[in-house]
Order: C-alpha cells, then structure tokens, then sequence
C-alpha cells in the first residue's frame, strides 16, 4: 500500500504531544471498553439488532476528531458509537447516554428511539449515525454548506466505510462538495472489508482516494493505528477546509478486531490475518508511545480503573434507566406542534 | 386583489418568504441563470444573488440530501425538483432522512425543508415524465404533502410550507403554471391540513385537488345545468388530510365521487374513500365512486394520454352513476 | 411431503429454476461468498458457481439497473437486495425502466426480472430498517407484487415469478426465514394473482399477507375456543390481486379485517377495503376494519417497536368490532 | 481543451474511407434533414411534447455507430433519434417508422407509444431511448453483462450527456463496468450545457474522462466534429472492449445547433459562440472531405436529393399512418399473456 507523506500541520512540542495523546488514549480506551461491554450486553440480550462494533477501528474517529474545534460537525454511518463518544470528549455523560440508547432507555442519547445504528448528539454537533450505506454524504455536503452560507468557519467531518464508495450517494455528494468548494473533511475508514466482500471484490481501484482527482478534491492516504499521526494528517485537511474552503477526501487504512455486526462470525477473514493486524492495535500502541514519553505506570494504570468505573457506571446507568416512553412513539414524528401525528 | 398566474404566485411566496428571513434559500437544476425550467423562479437570482438562489448540477440525491443537511443545522431549504417524476431518484433522501432524523433522534432536530416542483402529465411526455406520484409521499409519516390547485392557494401554502418546520412535499401542477387567478397581496398563509370547499353543492360531493379540482369544478358547471348541485371540496393538503371537511360534505350531500390524476392501486383515493366508507358509512346512499388515470404507463400519443387521464366524461359518468342517474 | 424452512424452499425454488435454464442468475450483496446475508443463498456458489451467483458492490442502482439491462436482451436475472429498505436507492430504476420498458417500446422488449429479498420489521432495527414498502411497489403498473406467507408458497410462487416475462417485487418476510412447513419437492408452481385460504371460516374473513398472516390464524386459533370461526384469507400476490377470492369470502362472512404490516395511508389495505366496499356493498354487516403498523417511523427500543406492529390485541380488537363483540 | 493523440485501430485504405466516410455523410444528412423535419412539423403542432434535436451533433452517432457490428447493441438518452436511425443503417424505414413514431402514429418505431425521448428498435439491437438522465447507464452495463454472460462478443455502446456524469446511476454503471471488466465503452456526448447551464457550473473537473481512473476504465478524449476521426477513435474502445474485455470512457467535446428542446430559445449562449461553432458543422465538413478525395458533384448531388425524397417520404407517411391503437394502452404493460392489466 503506498502511502502520502505525513504533514505538519499540528505539529506541537511533546509535552503538548504527551498531553494530546494521553486523552485520545484515554478516549480510546473508553470506546473500547464501552464496545466491550456492549457486546457482553448484548450476548445477554439486554441489547437486540444489529450491533456494529467499532473495535480495533478507535484511532480513526479518536484521531479525527481530535483535529476538530467544539464547533465543528461529524456525521457518521451505524458504526458511530466511538465517534459519537470522542465528538462528546468522552466524557462520562456521554458514556451513560450510549450505553442507555444501546439498552433503547429513555435517557439514551436519542430517547431510546434510534438505537445503535442512529446516534444523536446535537449540543456536541454530532448529527447521526446512518443505516443507509452512502445516504448520510450528502448530508455532510449539506451541513458544511450551511456553514459556508452563513459564513461560519466551521468544519464537517464525515466518516464512510469503504463500501460506501460505489454507492450513488457517495459520488454526488462529493461532486458538489467539490463543485462548491465546501468546509468538508470526507474520512473513508477502510477497513478492507464490507460485510463479507473483501476490497478487491467491491472496487476495481482499491485506492479510494484514486477517486479524488475525479471531484476536484485534495486527497490523503494513510495507516490508522498511530493515533497522533491520524490527528496530524486529518488537522491538515481540516485546516484546509476551513481556512481555504477546499474539501479532502481521506482515506485511512484500518481493521475491524470483530465481525461485521455481532450475528456475523467473521468466517471470510483468516485468524493469521485477524492477529496479524492485531498486532497493530491502536490502543496499547498509543500506551507503549505513552511510557516512551515518560508516562509513569501509576499514572496509566489510574486511568484505566478509573474508565472501567465509568464503564460499569454507563452499564449501571442503562440498565437502571427507566425505557422509552410509549409517547415518545408519536412525540417526535413532526416538529410543529399544530400537527398530530395521530391525525394524518 | 391582483390577479396573477399559479407561477407567479408560487414565485411570490419565495420572494416574500426568501425577504422575510435570511436563511430562506432556492436551490435546484436552472433554478438561477436559466431562471427556472418553468420559470417559476423567474427574476429570483437576479433579486437574491446566487449565494440565496443556487444552480446544481442534475444530482437530485446529492442536492435533495445538501437541503436536509443544511436543515439539520438551522437554514430553511426550498429545493425544487424540475419535476417529480425525478425525485425517484432522490426519494431514499426523502424517506430515509428527510422523514426519520428528527424521530431517530429523539426530537433534537427540526427539518425544515420544502421539496417542490411539477408533478403530473404535460401532454406527450410519455411513461418517464407524466406521472402523478403523490401516493408514494402520501404514505410516510414524517412528511407532510402539499398540492394547490388555485394561484392564491399556490402561494398561501407556499408561504406556510416554507415556515414549516417539517419536510414537505409540495406538488404543483405542470399544467397550472399559467393559470390566472387573484392572490391576496403580502402576508398571506393557508395553514396545512385544511381543506377548502372550491364549490358549494348539495347533490354530491366531489374530492379532488391540484390539476383535479379543475375538472371537477367544470363536471359541477355541466351538472348544473341539470338542476343537479355538485359539492367540490379541495383538500390541499393530502397530508395530514382535512377529513373533517370530507365528512362535513358527505354527511350533506350522502355521495361521494373521488378524483385523481395518479394511479389507483394504493392511491391517496384508495385511503379517502375507505376513511369516508367507515366514518360515514350510514351517511352513504351510494358507494364512493373513484376516477383515476387508468393503471397503465402514460403512452407518448395525445390521444391515447388524453384516454388515460381522467376526462369531464369518466367524471360525469361517475358522479352520475353515485347519483343513479344512469343512461 | 419433506418439511424445510422458508429460507430453504427459496433456496430450493431458485436451485431448481437455474438448474432447468442457463439464462437464470442471482446477483447482489453478499449472496456468493458469504452465502447469502440471510443464508438463502446458502451453497449456491458452490453449486453454481461465480458466474451465475455474483456477489455485488454496494450499488443497488447499479446492479438492479445491470439485472433489468440483462433481462432486456434475454437474460433472467433474480436480483437480490438485502432488504427493501435498501430499495430505496434503486427504486427509480424499478418504476422508471423495469415497469415501463416493455410499454415505451411498443412491445419490443419483455422484462424477466426478479427483485428479491426480506421486507418488515425484525426487532430493535430502527426506523431505516424495519419498513413494509409493498404499497410503494403496488401502486406501480407494469409490476408484479408477491409475499408469500408460507414455505411451500414461497417456493411455488418464487419459481413462477423466475418464469415470468414481467418484472416481480418478490417481497420475503425477514421474520419467516427460519419457519418451517412442508413444500412439495421438484416442480411445484403457484400462479401469480391466485390468493389462499389459509383457513375456512363462517363469521369474519380476515385478509393478511407474508408475515401477518401468521398473526391472522393466532388470532383465528384465539376466537375458535369462543366457537367464532375466523377465515384467514392470503392474497399470496398482491399485484395482481384475487380480487374475486377476497369478495367470494367476504360474501360468506360478510365481515372483513384488513391485517398488514406496513403503514395506514394509501397502503395496500386501503385498495382491498375500498374495492370490498364498493363490490359487496351489499354483502357487509359491518364497515371494513384495518389493522396497520402505526402511523409512525420505527422506533428502535424493541417494547416501541412492538406497539407499533400489529399485535394480537388490536387483531382480535378489530375482528370483535366487526362482529359487535364490544366488552 | 487538451485532446488525446489519434489510435489507428480502424486505419484503412483510401478507397475504403472514402466508401465509408461517404455512407456516413449520408446518415449524418439523413438525420440532419429528418431533425429539420420534425422541427418544422413541431412548429406545426403535428408533434407535441419534448423534441430534443442532435442537429450538430451527427458526427458522434454516425461515426461512433460506423464502428459497430450490427449485433452490438446501443443505448442512449432522449436526444436519440440520430443513433437510432444509424443503428439501423440510416434506411428509409427507419427513417419512416422514427418520424411516425413522432407523429404519436401506431407504425411508429414505438408503436406510438415511447415517442421523441423513448424510440426503441429491438431488430437492430438499438435498445432505446431514456429520460431520466443517467438512468440507462446501468442497463448498458447491464446488457454488456449479458453478452459477457452468454460468452458472445459483441459490444455495448453507451451514449449520455454531460450532465449526466454527477448522477449517482452513472458513478454506478460505471463502477460496476469497470470492476467486472464488461464490454461496454461509455460515450460522453460533451455539448458543454445541460440545458441552459454550462458545463463549468456542474462540473468541477471539465476533463470527464478524468473520472476513468477512479473506474479502472480506459479513456479517450477528442473533438467530435470529424465523423472518420470519430469512428476510428470509438473503433479502438470497441475492439478493446470486443477482445479483451477492457471498457472505455470517451468523451466526445461537440456541440448542440438548437436549444435544449423546442421550448428552448438558448439564451444562454451567445450568437458568436454558436456561430463559431456553426463553422465547425460536421455535415459541411464531410462533404468537403469527400471532395477532396474525389467525389464528384454530381454523385453528391444527387445523394442529397435522394435523401431530400427520402425525408420527405417519411413525412408523409407518418402523415397518413393510423393513430397509435387505443388497445396498444393495454397490451404492452405486461407480457405474460396470462397477465390482465385491467384487472391489478
Ligand atoms: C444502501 C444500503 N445497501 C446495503 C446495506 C446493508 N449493509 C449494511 S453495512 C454494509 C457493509 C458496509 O461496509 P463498509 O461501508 O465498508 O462499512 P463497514 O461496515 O466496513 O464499517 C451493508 C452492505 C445498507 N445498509 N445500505
Ligand atoms: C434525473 C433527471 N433530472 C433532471 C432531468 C431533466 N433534464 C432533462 S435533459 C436535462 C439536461 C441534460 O443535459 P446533458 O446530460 O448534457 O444532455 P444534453 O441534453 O446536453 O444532450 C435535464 C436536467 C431528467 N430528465 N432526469
Ligand atoms: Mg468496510
Ligand atoms: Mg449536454
């Protein structure tokens, strides 16, 4: 895989550096655990449908969205859970809120009503969580269209798998976004497989950003297990997009630990190749980065007990949580409040 | 009041609503330069500039999604659709975002964008450009379905659809572009979900909206004639429906007789008449009779175009048989 | 008769059907190597092979465009979605070319295409992936609309619609996969347009389709201890109806319930109420009652969902209304 | 515009081009003349409807189809008349049954019933005419996959607009041909507007053949007024496509003479652009070609004339033929015999 050089765009000294990946290591650490206990939860039937779990993928959406100001935007696709985490800052809130959607409790982060394929978080300007492959790109082009017109200076970030990229939606998305010089930031995280199918099976151009040339966009391509160059390779393009208002199609080259959704064992993937790019987990290899800096023992080994609390609380939290009300069927069908759902 | 054209109503309600708030904005395929396909937006670029008023390239999904994006985030998105018979190509946008995100996400967000253009038959179009797809938005809850048969209808539901915080389909009648009538001036609105009688009468009544209700009034004029008194009620706003109004009319007149240019099958007549057949079903001296463009493609040939439609014929045979006036 | 799963009788019907003719091939996401997303096309690419079962990019526009494409110049292409949900992206290519083709030719070209693959809701899926889309496709002429409810009928009509010169929505039930019943084995073949009684019944018919008419014979089970016979009737296509088999019960009854799982306005349910109503007018004892998912986008928490499905309650509710059981 | 070097696939001797570049000249003034033709008659309200003329265009069809077998397949969009007549070898019958088909008349190519924008030929394997732009990309893929399928060679040709390329049905067509290698060349009709927009404000990259390389399709770029040129050009995607399975995007850069449609005044371009254009018309052009290589006046002359008859004929007979049937409303929706389309 041949792969762009690095920019410097977010370069900084490395106590920031230090400072910097200490909390996306600890962002991604949360996600995982919450992912982990999600699929416990899940394996007691406490969580039903589809479960798209984002492990082994944390450094992506951690690293990205490092590169973002609060005001920034992110949409994303059902694999959103550690996204819709890392927008929030990871916080302990926002742990409890998804885990509670996941339970589908009313004091989930959408009331219980989109569940882990749709994930809402207005004040953190995290938009959705999508089930419909591509269908959310457009969107993206939309939401970083708003802020041109208004003159705003913030910055979209939209995330895809790798199977979106043949999809309709995908091309018209990133043909106006082109078009339009739109503040986007579109982030392919391949991780080399869409369900089942292989890569090489649903693209006759495995490099993704190939396709950039076509939409007037910059393009970047990179591995995604080293979180702070994800951040510094990302933070470029935003940059660009909001000082110069030209969109990047990104594509960052990661792996998927487990099956598609939970109901899939994962069965076209062979182990070796399964503990192959296992070796290249983001998570410790942020923490081994870490002790290299100078990061004492204690002070991880803190920060671990004090996510798996915070884990065990979002469980607790959830479970305790009482469900989605019976209005909330009809509440949030139409905004007006003159219109009744029930009368149509 | 000044009398002007469907098109120029439905260009003022833009204009009004686009001086009224900043992030009021037209988006579409000629919608600019080419001063629209139908010239409904006639003279709105050269009024508003081309950050408010805005070309796309012929991508409907993608600028279908770019106006619910942009909702998502506060801006109030007019995207017209040259005609609907393309926004087949846009409608997972429209069902699968347009009517979900807001109950997906627990209510945190509003979507406030109006999806409009011509639907309808045009006149040797043939089966990919005639078609009457109302039914198919109709159907899903989260959207609201909007289609005036009268300038001043044009413009008043116009205005009240772009102040509205849901997505609304607006379907305006390719046909009734040039149409004249009197629009009141200024401020103007008509809320959604209420009906209006276009013609009082006491014998029968007689449903039908858009290019319909046309027909429907010139079916009335014939009939009376004959001492025989039509009732024409226009709901304008398929969905949510003005069912009382429907009822209100059936409980006077006892007959029913539906008009609609889409197909029949599932149609939004399909549903009115059922409605009207439980809710009024003592109130009935006849059952409900329907007249739809028959259920077949739309041929190119006028004259066979002119046989699918329904015509002042079909209508009048309908109301005639509700009225057991056979011949 | 062997017994095997619904999932295995489409299997089967499919096996069988490209076994007898080289033209027959199955295309879509995941149904080659992963052997369906379902499992239904569990082995057919070892039977078969990469040129006949072809795994596809995410690109249903594309592919169901490639299988109409193919069908035009004498291929028989079954095209497999994922869900119909997924419809949506493609659904311009269904109604636009697959449903008019054959018309805007004159004639020239048939259209031997099968668009196959589960419909409904199926627990905790959320509002993008727990839709009934059937009226959507009903409407539409130029199609052929089929569900079937059972094993043995998901393969005889399966295998006709394979033999069928039109193209068919074949709409399975996400929900029906893994019930099991008995299928006659090799060549068995249900017309299409011909319904079922799935169950004989004196006081009240009950129409359902697919999924729902399971629920239909629970809720004929329930009232038969109460000595109230419930005739379960299942349209089995829905496009082109058995009109005549659906009048025939309700003449025998003179009581109907509408059961079905998608939603109320302009779906499926409002045609047959309507068409019962005006033929057999005369025939009823009780205004026609429909049971339908609740006028809302799905929402995810499974207890929600529930309440928005049919259940039980509201069938047995309904059929007490129509039989002025009131308690 | 930067424009690709010339392949000699189709290099054939003097005489031979001459033979053929003078039966081209004919089908491109054949169609030019039934274009006018049917302007007139529009003009006369003896067609209604959307009447998109190629008149300026001729040399694209002509020459693209010249280098076709007759059983290789096209498909094409609403502004299909020209290919549709030189599918079929530029007869008199076709010319016949295409202006008859505009009459709304029941010998029409269509029965009457597909009109201007739905023209289809089955015998000649031209298989129509769509409206929906974009839309019958994918079924060109899609009959090119069926003769990979069956194991026969022959080609698909598949002809759009500019416009066309931002829809998600061409992105997606195209994906699909360029993944599973199928013998399809997609032909970009560049005229540089869709409808009255130009080309720079749908298109951020002008260069649609630069999109090839995100489809793993050749590509091929050049003028589109020279019909020999044109044929020689496609002949070498055609053979690509026919041997070696390898399809093509070319984008042909030509021109439009009359507005989008007859309710088109074309204000949008100025009269020295047309007119600069206009010096560039292909049918001219040929015939001073054929000059230069030797034929004489008189031949010319008189094969203008016999075309002159030829559409004349056309006129007529469309005149005179019968309505489209009101049976034909029913009889061609569905083809099972079993099937009553008035009983749904
Ligand atoms: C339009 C559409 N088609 C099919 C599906 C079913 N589906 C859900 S996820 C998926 C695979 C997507 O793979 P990729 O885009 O690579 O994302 P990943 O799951 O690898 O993160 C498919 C086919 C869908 N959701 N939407
Ligand atoms: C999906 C869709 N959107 C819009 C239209 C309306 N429309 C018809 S032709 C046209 C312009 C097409 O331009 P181009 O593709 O360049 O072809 P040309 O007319 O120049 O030959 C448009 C917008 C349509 N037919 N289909
Ligand atoms: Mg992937
Ligand atoms: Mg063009």
């Amino acid at each position: 895989m041949e792969l762009n050089q690095s920019t410097d765009a977010a370069a900084s000294t490395a106590a920031e550096e230090r400072t910097t990946l200490l909390e996306m290591y600890r962002q991604m650490l949360l996600i995982r655990r919450i992912e982990e206990a999600s699929a416990r939860a899940y394996a007691q039937s406490k969580i039903g449908g589809f479960l798209h779990l984002v492990i082994g993928q944390e450094a992506v959406c951690v690293g990205a969205i490092a590169a973002l100001r609060p005001t920034d935007y992110v949409v994303a696709t059902y694999r959103e859970h550690g996204h819709c985490i890392a927008k929030a800052g990871g916080t302990r809130e926002v742990a409890k809120a998804v885990m509670a959607e996941l339970f589908g409790r009313s004091t989930g982060i959408s009331k219980g009503l989109g569940g882990s394929m749709h994930m809402f978080d207005a004040p953190h300007r995290f938009l959705g969580g999508y089930g419909i492959v591509g269908g959310h790109v457009p969107l993206a082009a939309g939401v970083a269209f708003a802020s041109k017109y208004r003159g705003e200076d913030d910055v979209t970030l939209c995330f895809f798998g790798d199977g979106s990229v043949p999809q309709g939606a995908f091309h018209e998305g990133l043909s106006l976004a082109g078009l339009w010089k739109l503040p986007v930031v579109f982030i392919c995280e391949n991780n080399q497989y869409s369900m089942g199918t292989p890569l090489y099976r649903t693209l006759a151009v495995e490099d993704v950003t190939a396709r950039a040339a076509g939409y007037a966009l910059e393009r970047d391509r990179f591995r995604g297990e080293d979180v702070l160059e994800v951040r510094r390779r990302v933070a470029a393009a935003v940059e660009r997009a909001r000082k110069e208002q030209r969109p990047t199609l990104i594509e960052v080259i990661t792996y998927r630990f487990r099956g598609h959704s939970m109901s899939d064992p994962g069965k076209y993937r062979s182990k070796e190749e399964v503990e192959q790019w296992m070796q290249r987990d983001p998570v410790p290899l942020a923490r081994r980065r870490l002790v290299e800096m100078g990061t004492s023992e204690d002070e991880l080994v803190s920060l671990e007990a004090a996510i798996k609390a915070e884990v065990q609380e979002a469980v607790g939290f959830a479970d305790s949580s009482p469900p989605a009300t019976d209005e909330s069927i009809w509440q949030y069908i139409y905004a007006d409040p003159k219109t009744d759902p029930q009368r149509m | 009041m000044p009398r002007m054209s469907y098109r120029e109503a439905l260009n003022q309600a833009m204009s009004e609503e686009m001086e009224r708030d900043p992030n009021v904005f037209l988006m579409g395929e000629e919608v600019g330069h080419y001063q629209g396909a139908y010239k409904v937006s006639q003279g709105m670029l050269q009024k508003f500039g081309e950050r408010r008023v805005i070309d796309t390239p012929i991508a409907e999904a993608g600028f279908v999604g770019v106006g619910i994006g942009s909702a998502m985030v506060g801006l109030r998105p007019i995207i017209e659709l040259m005609t609907f018979n393309f926004s087949l190509v846009a409608i997972d946008q429209i069902i699968n975002n347009a009517a979900k995100i807001r109950q997906m996400s627990g209510g945190q967000f509003k979507l406030p964008v109006v999806f409009r253009g011509p639907g309808g038959a045009a006149g040797n179009l043939a089966a990919q450009h005639s078609q009457s797809l109302e039914s198919l938005y109709t159907h899903i809850p989260g959207l609201k379905v909007v289609m005036p048969s009268t300038p001043a209808d044009a413009k008043g539901l116009l205005k009240t659809a772009i102040r509205d915080d849901d997505p609304v389909v607006f379907i305006e009648g390719e046909l009734l572009y040039s149409q004249q009538g009197e629009v009141p001036e200024g401020e103007y609105t008509i809320p959604l979900g209420v009906g209006d009688i276009k013609r009082q009468g006491k014998d029968c009544t007689v449903v039908a909206w858009s290019k319909m209700a046309k027909l429907a009034l010139q079916a009335a004029e014939a009939f009376e004639k004959d001492g025989v008194s039509i009732e024409v009620v226009d709901p304008r706003t398929l969905r949510p429906l003005d069912e009382q109004l429907i009822l209100r009319s059936v409980r006077k007149t006892h007959r029913l007789v539906i008009l609609e240019e889409g197909w029949p099958y599932a149609g939004v007549g399909a549903e009115i008449a059922y409605r009207v057949q439980c809710k009024a079903f003592d109130d009935l001296d006849a059952a409900v009779e329907r007249v739809t463009a028959l259920d077949a493609p739309m041929p190119y040939a006028l004259h066979l175009e002119q046989k699918v439609l329904p015509s002042l014929d079909r209508v009048m045979a309908a109301i005639r048989r509700t009225l057991y006036l056979e011949e």
